[in-house]
């Protein structure tokens, strides 16, 4: 009962924030969206049973990459970014006319209903498990996988947030000249 | 597992009795008691921080040889009702200029950051709403909401000065979580585990079992937590982002009324979060020394320790607070990354190396003997 | 007779529940008691008594922008740990401690790699990095 | 009501949103925006097999492992942006054109 209220309303929350980072004009508006649809995302992830991907990603995303974002904003010209003409959708006319919003609309449509098919029979092939109501830690199992089958994955993603590091830094680092 | 309030009290008899009166519904009756139980917390936790608002004013009064507030009821106390009932009767004024969706939304983003922690924090061995196996690291997660509402405040305003403090804030809440998470990793690493039973379980009631005494680096730990925990709440010395000499208020110049209530609300009880948290990790939470027992009246001892360590460590935030000057920017900017993460990771190897020497066992042990 | 295990999530979103409501129940009374006589020039944005000059969106500098960056990467690197600090003692105690040390302190010195390079370049630096760029000041 | 299904169905969601956003926002940073909701939707895809399907947790670290790497690609890209701004003065994608001759 309360895990579907949980599921329903994370579900709601993602969909419908994802809808308002698409949809909303002003790019800062988009960034508090993510951070509502990530938020949602974390709430899915909780109704799986992954209680720490969960938390990752609110630690992750919320405290991390929405707030580099917002900064990233406001050093380049915060809210000042005027999209060029607006259409009916409130999208910035960058797509063309409408012919491309409605071919567009039909090749979604499309792309949807063979996905939504394609799903329901995967899901009618794939052996499923039955699902009980537990919910056991998910900490250590995932702490022996880090240290045990996935260790090399484990010590070349410092490298790689090393390199990453290194990389933006240089990038982003104030220049003496020019 | 995950233990929680509810599954604590339904080893108890009269748990049947609330089932039957529920007609058998486990789900409802859960609600119902973690609600209960929630309405308590959060009711307790906003006396706190009235009283805190309260506290600080008789302490610095005391440490500067004043009266303080001594008006309104006896000894004063009764100010913090005063000051709510000021907050709610001034009236709500916003910016033109403002962003006016993110101006409602930023004190909301503080206060929900601020309540979701309580939801973890262990006040004795049943009474903790839920003992999550990530206790500790989802705490500090959900902490991360307020430095969010910091920043959105301050840029909402279109304020200078709030825009200033809401950057600073920002940086500063960020910069500062990262030598506590790598603290707090340092006695996960002791504990063998994220929930605070199992954190708080592994330590004794006495001092020489506490995390703190373990080892000299668990001991060093504590205080980089302190210092990136003041940090981090926006407390003096580190209150940079409301810096009244530079920036009039900082990020919540432009709020008035109910709206700055909430931001005033949501720093008190988070300090009051961090203090709690201190003491669950270092400091041996809810143990009560000596005794080993389970019932039902040890709770009540259990939640007047840990009620009596808390409210220590909040005296010395506000001692402190009375007491040092404020840092300069680049000053705060270097204690962070060039002292604390460099000794938080240091005392993290040295950590996970007593861990292998010594064989998990604390200094205590090693001297004493036993086992 | 013990509840569902999905229950323990229960508190998480109650809290977050309450949160929204004392919100809302603030704004409320707020609206209820409060005063409304809104001027202009109350709600100006503060600037010393002045009135304000031009916005107060767009005007940074980007070394807060690297004090975010360096926190992200250490912030994802803590993140990693948390898995494995938490087994640590499990698996000292099943005899396997020298091999997560060397796992640990492997994945440590990386993190020390990459806070020496930020050292040495200056990106700690605040009031370094802010000469470098203090020319940029006024775009 | 909770099934493999629905959780597939949010992910395509997620997924088709993320590339309207990327095709349509003429702001880079929304457009990373965009990339991190499609990284998002892969992960919770990996999550809800790791549930129904599978009977281990290599899901899950297959997760938490997209999360790193959006988080160092966000870090990077994000610099790369401000970069771009303080050469161009501007962040709209169509003035990015430096390597179309």
């Amino acid at each position: 009962m309360f895990l579907q209220f949980l599921f329903i309303s994370s579900a709601v929350l993602t969909v419908s924030c994802a809808l308002g980072v698409l949809m909303v004009k002003n790019i800062m508006h988009s960034c508090v969206f993510l951070l509502g649809s990530l938020m949602g995302i974390a709430g899915l992830y909780a109704t799986l049973g992954a209680d720490f991907v969960a938390i990752t990603q609110i630690m992750v995303y919320v405290g991390g990459v929405v707030i580099l974002m917002l900064f990233a904003v406001m050093l380049t010209g915060g809210n000042d970014f005027v999209s060029r003409a607006q259409n009916l959708l409130g999208l910035p006319a960058s797509m063309g006319n409408k012919w491309t919003y409605a071919i567009g609309l039909l090749v979604g449509v499309v792309f949807l209903l063979t996905n939504i098919q394609l799903i329901r029979g995967l899901t009618k092939a794939l052996p499923v498990k039955t699902i009980t109501n537990e919910f056991p830690s998910t900490v250590t199992q995932i702490g022996h996988l880090l240290v045990k089958d996935h260790v090399l994955a484990f010590e070349m993603s410092s490298v790689l947030l090393l390199g990453a590091l290194v990389g933006a830094a240089i990038i982003a680092r104030p220049r003496k000249q020019n | 597992m995950n233990q929680t309030v509810v599954s604590y009290l339904s080893q108890y008899e009269f748990y049947d009795f609330l089932l039957a009166l529920f007609r058998n519904n486990q789900g409802v009756l859960a609600f119902t008691l973690y609600l209960l139980l929630a309405l308590i917390i959060v009711g307790m936790c906003a006396t706190i921080g009235g009283l805190g608002t309260y506290a600080e004013r008789k302490i610095s009064a005391d440490l500067q040889a004043r009266i303080g507030p001594n008006r309104v009821g006896p000894y004063g106390l009764l100010q913090m009702l005063a000051d709510g009932v000021k907050m709610m009767t001034k009236e709500d004024i916003m910016p033109f200029t403002a962003d006016k969706k993110l101006f409602y939304l930023a004190p909301l983003l503080c206060l929900t950051g601020v309540f979701a922690t309580l939801a973890v924090l262990p006040f004795s061995s049943g009474f903790i709403m839920a003992d999550l196996n990530v206790g500790i690291f989802y705490l500090v997660a959900i902490s991360s909401l307020v430095g969010l509402g910091v920043f959105l405040g301050g840029y909402a305003s279109n304020s200078k000065w709030s825009m200033l403090g809401g950057m600073r804030g920002a940086s500063q809440i960020i910069s500062y979580e990262i030598p506590v998470t790598i603290s707090i990793l340092a006695i996960v690493l002791l504990a063998g585990g994220m929930g605070f039973g199992t954190i708080v379980g592994r330590q004794g009631g006495l001092p020489h079992e506490w995390f703190m005494f373990h080892n000299p680096f668990a001991f060093i730990a504590f205080f980089v937590y302190s210092v990136g925990a003041l940090a981090e709440t926006n407390r003096a010395p580190f209150d940079l982002p409301e810096a009244e000499s530079e920036l009039v208020s900082g990020y919540h110049t432009e709020y008035t009324g109910m709206r700055f209530g909430f931001f005033a609300l949501a720093e008190y009880i988070e300090v009051f979060v961090v203090c709690g948290v201190a003491a669950s990790l270092f400091l041996g939470g809810y143990n009560v020394p000596g005794i080993k027992l389970d019932i039902l009246p040890m709770q009540a001892a259990q939640f007047v320790i840990f009620m009596t360590k808390t409210l220590v460590l909040y005296y010395v935030v506000i001692w402190i607070r009375w007491t040092l000057p404020r840092l300069r920017v680049d000053q705060l900017m270097s204690v962070c990354w060039k002292y604390l993460t460099p000794i938080a990771i240091f005392n993290l190897m040295g950590c996970a190396i007593w861990m292998v020497v010594f064989n998990g066992k604390s200094i205590a042990e090693l001297v004493l003997g036993s086992h | 007779m013990i509840p569902a295990q999905f229950d323990a999530l229960m508190p998480i979103v109650i809290f977050m529940g309450l949160a929204i409501l004392l919100f809302f129940g603030g704004h409320y009374l707020s609206v209820v008691l409060a005063p409304k006589k809104p001027s202009h020039l109350k709600s100006t944005p503060y600037e010393c008594g002045e009135l304000p000059v031009g916005s107060a969106w767009s005007m940074f500098n980007v070394r807060f922008y690297v004090v975010g960056l360096i926190f992200i990467i250490f912030d994802v690197e803590s993140v990693l740990m948390f898995p494995v600090a938490s087994i640590f003692r499990e698996l000292n105690d099943m005899g396997q401690g020298g091999y997560a040390l060397i796992i640990f302190l492997s994945f440590i010195s990386v993190l020390i790699e990459g806070i020496a390079y930020c050292w040495k370049k200056g990106d700690l630096d605040w009031v370094k990095s802010f000469q470098h760029s203090h020319k940029k000041e006024n775009k | 009501m909770m099934s493999l299904a629905s959780y597939l169905i949010i992910s395509l969601i997620l997924f088709v949103v993320g590339i309207v956003v990327m095709i349509a926002r003429k702001n880079i940073v929304a457009i990373l925006l965009g990339i991190e909701l499609i990284l998002n939707a892969a992960a919770l895809n990996f999550v809800a097999y790791s549930r129904y399907v599978t009977n281990n947790l290599d899901g899950h670290i297959f997760s938490l492992f997209i999360i790193v790497i959006a988080a160092a690609e966000a870090a990077v890209g994000l610099a790369i942006v401000i970069r771009f701004f303080q050469i161009k003065e501007t962040i709209h994608i169509d003035e990015a054109t430096q390597l179309r001759n």
